[in-house]
C-alpha cells in the first residue's frame, strides 16, 4: 500500500514536504524563490540606498562595505536597482503567465472536451500564435505603440497562451479516454462538469509545475526584452536594462555586468530547480505505486 | 504521403495567410495613421502627404492588403522609408550573415545536445549523467545575451583571441567572416543545447523503457547496441520536436545576439527600423520572420513521416 | 540431458519502502526439448523468473542462487557472454505483442537482425533466411513482405514476428511470457498450435509461463504452480491436475469458470479464495498461503514447509495435502 | 413477453465510423462498427454479448447508453426512447442503467474519495438531501461487501477485486434496473474473478437487477447469462438461451469460437 495511504489532507501534505526536503534541488529552488520574493517584497519599503539617488562622484565604484555591489554610470547602488529589479521582474513575468495559463487553459480544456471544429480552430490558432515569439510580437507591439513594461507583459502572455493551450489538451485528451470520465458520462454528467471535477484536478500538478517553468522563461524574456530597449523603461529600474548600460562600460566596470547576470541566472535556475523538484513530488506514478 | 503532404501545405497557406493578416492588422490598421507614427508628431503636412500616397495609405485597407500580400509572393517588399532602397535589398544583403550564423548555432547545438542526452540517459543516475544535467540546468537559466557579454568580457576584451564585435564580411574571406561569428553562434547555440540535450535525455529514458528494447535485448543485443540501433531513432520523434519549435526561440535570440555583438543581420535590421519608426521594414520583417518559423514546423511535420512509418500511410491489414 | 537447472533462485526488488522479496527458493529443471509450464496468478513471481533466466531484470532487483544453462552458470557470467547467449541459445516470446516490436524498423529487418549479430550472416543473407523464417511461423510471401511496419499488422500476426525472431538463430530453450494473454481467443488457439509445433519439430525446449490453467494442461508435460514467490506445487502435468494436492492449486481449478463443464444450477456460487496474494514486503512468516488455506493447521505457521515427494513425479509444499478423493471443493 | 417486462429493446441499431481519408477526392472510406443490430432484455433477464475485439460488442453497450450516437436505429430503455429523449428525460432514463468498466484502475477517479466516486450518478441525476446521500452511501457499500468506512478512503488503498467492488456500487446508487458490465471481470486474477461474479449472482437476486454482460470469455459468461448473443464485425451471428448455444452451436464461427477455448481435459498438444 502506498506511504500516502492516510487521507487526511494535513497527512498527505506533511509526507511531500518529508519527501521534498530529501531533494536538494527542490530545497534549493524553494529557497531561491522565497529569498526572491522577500527581496522584492522588502524592497517595496527598504533598500540600502534609495533606488535613483544620482552620486555622480562616486559613479562606477567597485562593491564596498558602503555599496555591497557597487555603483552604476550615475553613482546609484547596484543592490538597491538589483532589489527594486526583482519586483519588476515578478510583476511582468507573474501577469505574462496569467495572461498565458488564464486563457491557455481554458482554451485547451475546451479544445479536448468539444473536440471536432472547436479543437481545430483552437489547434490552428495554436500553430499560429507559435509563429511569433514573444520577441517578435514584442517587435510589432512597440514599433506601434511604443516600449513599456505593458508591451512585455502583452507580448509574453500571448506566447504563452499556446504554451498552456497544448499541454491541457494533450493532458486532458488522455484523461478523456479514461474509463473515470466515461464513467461520470454515465453518472449523466456534462461534459463543462466533467472538465471541473474530473479534468482540471487530475492536471492540476501538471499545470503547477509548468507555470513555475513559464515563470522562468518570462523573466528571461523580460529580461531580454528590456536589454533591447523594448521593455520596461528608464528610470525603472530591470535587470535587462542594467546589463543593457553595463555593455558599453564593459571594459571600465565588469562588475556592473556581473551582477545583473548573476541575478537572472539564480532567478531562473532557481525556478527551474523547483519546477523540477514539484514534477517528481506530485508525479503520480510515484504517489501511487503500491 | 500524397495526401499527407497536401494536408500539411493546405495548413501551411492557411496559418501564413492568418499571420499575414494579423501582421498587416496591427501594423497598418490599430496605429490609425501609420505615416504619422513614422514621422511623429512633428511633422510637416506635405511630408506626411507625401509619405502616405508613397505607401499607398489612400487606397482602402482590403486594397493594400491585397496589393502587399501580392507584393510578398512576387518578391517585391516595397521600399524602405529610412534607407531608400528596396527592402529586398536589405533582405538579401543581412540574410548572408544571419543564415549562416543560424545555421551553425543549430549544427553546433544539435552536434552537442543530442550525444549528450544520450550519454546523460545510458549513465542514468551517474556521474556523467549528474554533470550533464547540471550543465543543462545552467545552460537553461543563463540569459543568451548575458552569456554573450561574458563571452566578449573574456574572449574579447580579457584575452583578446577573438572579435568583441562587429563582421568581417564575407568579401574579406571566409576565416576572417567566420571569426566573427564563432561567438555569437556559441551564445546562441549554449542555451538551446542545454534544452535540447534535456528533451533528448528524457525522451532516450522513455524509449529505453519500452518494450521493444526489452526484446533487442532478449535477440542479444548488448545494452549500447540496443540503445544506438532501437532506442535511439524512436527517440528522435519528440528530439525533432523541439528543435523545430526553438526554431522560433533561435530566431528570438538572433535579434538579441546580433545587437550584442553589432551584427548587421536581420535580427539588428528589425531593431533599427523600430528604433527609426521605418513601419513598412518592420511589417516586412515580422512576415519574414514568422513566415520562417512557420515553414520549419512544417519541415518538422514531413520529417516525422520519415522517422515513424506509422505517419506514412500505406496498407495496413487491421 | 539437463538443458537448464535451476537452484535456490532468490529475487529482491529495492522498492522505496524497502526490499520486497519477489522470488524465494525457485528450483527446477528442464530437459533438452521438453515443456515446462509455470502457473499462477498476478504478483505470484513467475514474469520475474523468466527476466532472471534472461538476465533482463531491472536495474532494483537483486538475484541470488544459481541458473544453470548448457553447463554454464549464467548469474556468474559476465554481460558479454550472457549476450552471446541470450538470443542465440536462449530465446524469449513476450505478452505483448503490439509494443514489442519497434514501430520503426521492418518486420524483415527486426527479424534478421538477430542473424546477423549472432552468426554474422551479410544483410542479403539474413533477409533471405528472415523471409524463410516469416514463411515458417504463417506469414509467407508475397502477401507478408519483410518491408511491412508493425503497425500494418494484426496482434496475432505481430505475435507471430516476435516467435519467427526467437527461432530465428535456432535456440535450445524458447520462453514464452504468457504469450497468448493479449490475443483473441482464436488468435490464442493459433499461436499455441504455432509453438507447440515449431517447438516439437525444433526439438526446442518450451518453458511456458501463464495464468491459465487451462494452457498449461494443453501444451505442457510437466508443470510448476507458483504462489507469493513461491514453488507450491509441480510434476507432469495430468498428475497435478489428477490429484492437485496443494489447497491453492485446487482454489484456483475450482475458481476457474473454465474449469466447470456446465453452468452452475440457480442459487450454486463459484468457489473462490478469500483475501488476496499478501504483500512481498509482509509476507507471513510460516506458509505463504496458510492466511487464505482452508486447511490451515496450526504447525503452518512457524515456518515454510519444505517441498516434499508425493511420488516420483509429483512435488507439494505443504504439510496437509488434499487427496485425490477428496474432490474439488 | 408482454410490453411491460421488455427493460431494453434494441431496433436496427447501425453505427458508421469515418476513418481518415485515404485519397482527397473520394469520400473517407467509414468503419462499420455496429451492423443492424436488435435485441431485447427483458426484466430481470441477464443477457451476454461475445464476440473478439473489433466485433462491435463494447460499441454495442455504449450506444445503448447513449454515450455515442447511432448512425441509424432505436434504443427503448424502460419503454423511452434514448435518442429521442431530452437532456432532462434522458437523465430519468440514466438512473435505469448504470454501467461497471473493465479496467477497476482506471475507471475510479484517483483524486476523489469512495464516499465521492460512489455517489456521483446520484449527485448528477438525484436530488437527495446529505444525510440520505450518506444513508444510501452506507447501503451499496454494504452491498458489494465493503465498509461503511471504506467511504473515506481513496482508491489507491484498495486491490483491484475491491476496487471492482466500488464500481459496482457506484453502478447501484441510483437503483437501477440494469446494469451493463463491459468486460468488468477481464482484468481480475481468477480467484478474485470469481468472487466478483458470485457477488453479481448475489445481486441479482437480491436486488432483481437485469444484466448486459459484454465479454469475450465464454467461461466466464456461461455462468452469468441465461441468453447469449455472439457478435462478429458488428452483426449478431447466433443468439439463443446459454446452454443451447454452448450445447449446440449453430454458427460455424460460434463453434470455431467454442473449439479455440482450451479445456482442462480436452486434448492436449505436447506430451514432452
Amino acid at each position: 500500500m502506498s506511504e500516502l495511504g492516510r487521507s487526511e489532507p494535513a497527512a498527505v501534505w506533511r509526507e511531500y514536504w518529508t519527501r521534498g526536503r530529501g531533494s536538494a534541488a527542490f530545497v534549493f529552488g524553494l529557497g531561491v524563490t522565497a529569498l526572491l520574493i522577500a527581496v522584492a517584497l522588502v524592497s517595496l519599503v527598504w533598500t540600502p540606498h534609495p533606488i535613483d539617488a544620482i552620486d555622480i562622484p562616486n559613479r562606477m565604484q567597485p562593491p564596498s562595505a558602503d555599496h555591497w555591489l557597487g555603483t552604476d554610470l550615475y553613482g546609484r547602488d547596484v543592490l538597491s536597482r538589483l532589489m527594486a529589479g526583482a519586483v519588476n521582474s515578478i510583476a511582468v513575468s507573474l501577469v505574462a503567465v496569467g495572461i498565458g495559463a488564464g486563457l491557455g487553459v481554458p482554451l485547451g480544456a475546451l479544445a479536448a472536451a468539444r473536440r471536432g471544429l472547436v479543437e481545430e480552430v483552437v489547434m490552428r490558432f495554436n500553430d499560429f500564435t507559435f509563429a511569433f515569439p514573444a520577441l517578435l510580437s514584442a517587435v510589432m507591439i512597440t514599433a506601434v505603440l511604443g516600449p513599456g513594461a505593458i508591451n512585455s507583459i502583452i507580448a509574453i502572455g500571448i506566447f504563452n497562451i499556446p504554451v498552456f493551450a497544448r499541454l491541457t489538451r494533450g493532458a486532458s485528451l488522455s484523461l478523456w479516454k479514461r474509463d473515470f470520465v466515461l464513467a461520470a458520462r454515465v453518472a449523466g454528467k456534462g461534459r463543462t462538469r466533467i472538465t471541473v471535477e474530473h479534468i482540471l484536478p487530475n492536471i492540476a500538478s501538471l499545470l503547477i509545475v509548468q507555470m513555475t517553468i513559464q515563470f522562468a522563461l518570462a523573466i528571461l524574456a523580460e529580461a531580454g526584452l528590456s536589454y533591447l530597449g523594448l521593455g520596461t523603461q528608464p528610470p525603472a529600474p530591470s535587470w535587462g536594462k542594467m546589463l543593457n548600460e553595463a555593455q558599453t562600460l564593459m571594459s571600465l566596470a565588469p562588475h556592473l555586468a556581473i551582477f545583473p547576470g548573476l541575478a537572472i541566472m539564480v532567478t531562473v535556475l532557481g525556478l527551474n530547480l523547483l519546477g523540477d523538484g514539484l514534477r517528481d513530488l506530485l508525479d503520480p506514478r510515484l504517489r501511487r505505486q503500491r | 504521403m500524397a495526401l499527407f503532404l497536401l494536408q500539411r501545405l493546405t495548413a501551411l497557406v492557411v496559418t501564413l495567410l492568418v499571420a499575414s493578416l494579423v501582421v498587416f492588422l496591427v501594423m497598418e490598421v490599430l496605429p490609425g495613421d501609420p505615416a504619422a507614427v513614422m514621422l511623429g508628431i512633428n511633422a510637416r503636412p506635405d511630408t506626411l502627404a507625401a509619405l502616405r500616397q508613397q505607401m499607398g495609405l489612400d487606397l482602402p485597407a482590403a486594397q493594400r492588403y491585397v496589393l502587399w500580400l501580392g507584393g510578398l509572393a512576387s518578391g517585391d517588399l516595397g521600399t524602405s522609408y529610412t534607407y531608400g532602397v528596396s527592402v529586398w535589398e536589405l533582405v538579401r544583403e543581412r540574410l548572408g550573415l544571419s543564415l549562416p550564423l543560424a545555421l551553425i548555432a543549430i549544427c553546433l547545438s544539435t552536434a552537442l545536445a543530442i550525444p549528450l542526452g544520450v550519454l546523460a540517459a545510458a549513465r542514468r543516475g551517474r556521474a556523467a549523467d549528474a554533470g550533464v544535467m547540471g550543465f543543462t540546468q545552467l545552460g537553461i537559466a543563463i540569459p543568451n545575451f548575458w552569456f554573450a557579454i561574458l563571452l566578449i568580457l573574456l574572449f574579447g576584451v580579457h584575452w583578446q583571441i577573438l572579435p568583441a564585435g562587429g563582421f568581417a564580411g564575407w568579401e574579406a574571406g571566409a576565416w576572417p567572416a567566420l571569426k566573427t561569428l564563432i561567438l555569437p553562434a556559441v551564445a546562441l547555440a549554449l542555451p538551446q543545447a542545454a534544452i535540447l540535450a534535456r528533451v533528448t535525455r528524457s525522451s532516450v529514458l522513455e524509449t529505453l523503457g519500452e518494450d521493444f528494447v526489452r526484446t533487442a535485448r532478449a535477440k542479444g543485443l548488448t545494452r549500447s547496441a540496443a540503445l544506438w540501433r532501437h532506442a535511439v531513432r524512436n527517440a528522435l520523434i519528440p528530439v525533432v520536436t523541439i528543435m523545430g519549435l526553438q526554431f522560433s526561440f533561435l530566431l528570438a535570440g538572433t535579434i538579441i545576439i546580433e545587437n550584442v555583438f553589432y551584427l548587421p543581420g536581420l535580427g539588428r535590421l528589425v531593431f533599427q527600423a523600430i528604433a527609426q519608426h521605418d513601419l513598412i521594414v518592420v511589417k516586412d520583417l515580422v512576415m519574414l520572420l514568422a513566415a520562417a518559423v512557420v515553414v520549419v514546423n512544417f519541415l518538422v511535420d514531413l520529417a516525422y513521416a520519415v522517422i515513424d512509418p506509422r505517419l506514412r500511410g500505406g496498407r495496413s491489414y487491421e | 540431458m539437463t538443458l537448464l537447472s535451476v537452484t535456490d533462485l532468490c529475487v529482491t526488488l529495492d522498492t522505496p519502502d524497502g526490499p520486497a522479496p519477489i522470488l524465494q527458493d525457485v528450483s527446477f529443471e528442464l530437459a533438452a526439448g521438453q515443456s515446462l509450464g509455470i502457473v499462477g496468478e498476478s504478483g505470484c513471481g513467475k514474469s520475474m523468473t523468466a527476466l532472471a533466466l534472461m538476465g533482463l531484470l531491472p536495474a532494483q532487483a537483486r538475484v541470488a542462487g544459481e541458473i544453470e544453462f548448457e553447463g554454464e552458470n549464467l548469474l556468474a557470467l559476465p554481460e558479454a557472454q550472457l549476450c552471446n547467449i541470450r538470443g542465440r541459445r536462449l530465446a524469449m516470446v513476450f505478452q505483448e505483442p503490439m509494443t514489442a516490436l519497434n514501430p520503426v524498423k521492418t518486420i524483415g529487418f527486426q527479424v534478421a537482425e538477430g542473424l546477423r549479430w549472432h552468426l554474422g550472416l551479410s544483410r542479403g543473407a539474413a533477409e533471405a533466411r528472415a523471409v524463410k523464417l516469416l514463411a515458417r511461423v504463417g506469414l509467407p510471401q508475397p502477401r507478408f513482405s519483410p518491408d511491412l511496419y508493425p503497425h500494418q499488422l494484426s496482434g496475432g500476426q505481430r505475435q507471430r514476428v516476435v516467435i519467427a525472431m526467437a527461432l530465428a538463430c535456432e535456440p535450445a530453450l524458447l520462453i514464452a511470457d504468457e504469450p497468448t494473454t493479449a490475443l483473441d481467443v482464436t488468435s490464442q488457439a493459433a499461436i499455441l498450435d504455432l509453438l507447440a509445433e515449431v517447438t516439437e519439430a525444433a526439438g526446442l525446449a518450451l518453458l511456458l509461463i501463464t495464468h491459465d490453467l487451462a494452457v498449461v494442461w494443453q501444451n505442457t508435460a510437466r508443470m510448476l504452480v507458483m504462489y507469493a514467490g513461491r514453488v507450491v506445487e509441480r510434476g507432469a502435468t495430468p498428475a497435478v491436475f489428477e490429484r492437485m494436492a496443494h489447497p491453492y492449486t485446487r482454489g484456483l481449478f475450482a475458481a476457474s469458470p473454465g474449469a466447470l463443464e456446465a453452468a452452475l444450477p440457480a442459487g450454486r456460487r463459484l468457489a473462490t479464495i478469500p483475501g488476496q496474494v499478501p504483500d512481498p514486503r509482509h509476507r507471513p512468516a510460516g506458509c505463504v498461503f496458510a492466511g487464505r488455506c482452508p486447511r490451515v493447521q496450526d504447525d503452518c505457521l512457524p515456518a515454510q514447509p519444505a517441498e516434499r515427494a508425493l511420488d516420483a513425479a509429483h512435488g507439494v509444499a505443504c504439510l496437509h495435502p488434499c487427496l485425490e478423493e477428496e474432490g474439488v471443493p | 413477453m408482454s410490453g411491460d417486462d421488455v427493460l431494453l429493446k434494441v431496433e436496427n441499431l447501425t453505427l458508421d465510423y469515418a476513418l481518415p481519408r485515404r485519397r482527397l477526392f473520394a469520400a473517407p472510406p467509414r468503419h462499420r462498427a455496429l451492423d443492424d443490430v436488435s435485441l431485447t432484455l427483458a426484466r430481470g433477464e441477464s443477457l451476454a454479448v461475445v464476440g473478439e475485439s473489433g466485433s462491435g460488442k463494447s460499441t454495442l453497450a455504449r450506444t445503448i447508453l447513449a454515450l455515442e450516437a447511432p448512425t441509424a436505429g432505436r434504443v427503448t430503455l424502460c419503454g423511452k426512447d434514448v435518442f429521442a429523449a431530452s437532456p432532462g428525460e434522458l437523465r430519468k432514463l440514466r438512473r435505469h442503467a448504470q454501467m461497471v468498466f473493465q479496467d477497476p484502475y482506471g475507471s475510479l477517479d484517483p483524486r476523489r474519495k469512495v464516499g465521492w466516486i460512489v455517489a456521483e450518478p446520484l449527485d448528477a441525476l438525484e436530488r437527495v438531501g446529505r444525510a440520505e446521500k450518506l444513508a444510501r452511501i452506507a447501503e451499496v457499500l454494504g452491498s458489494v461487501g465493503l465498509k461503511e468506512s471504506d467511504a473515506d478512503r481513496f482508491p489507491h488503498e484498495f486491490s483491484g477485486g475491491q476496487r471492482q467492488r466500488i464500481a459496482i456500487a457506484r453502478a447501484l446508487i441510483t437503483r437501477p434496473d440494469l446494469i451493463v458490465a463491459d468486460e468488468a471481470v477481464s482484468a481480475l486474477d481468477v480467484s478474485v474473478q470469481a468472487q466478483v461474479l458470485n457477488l453479481f449472482m448475489d445481486l441479482r437476486e437480491s436486488l432483481g437487477l437485469s444484466y448486459l454482460f459484454i465479454s469475450h470469455d465464454l467461461a466466464v459468461v456461461r455462468q452469468v447469462a441465461d441468453r447469449v448473443i455472439v457478435m462478429r464485425d458488428g452483426k449478431i451471428v447466433e443468439e439463443g438461451e446459454t446452454e443451447a448455444v454452448f450445447g449446440a452451436p449453430r454458427h460455424p464461427y460460434t463453434r470455431a469460437l467454442l473449439a479455440a477455448v482450451p479445456r482442462i481435459g480436452g486434448p492436449r498438444r505436447r506430451a514432452v
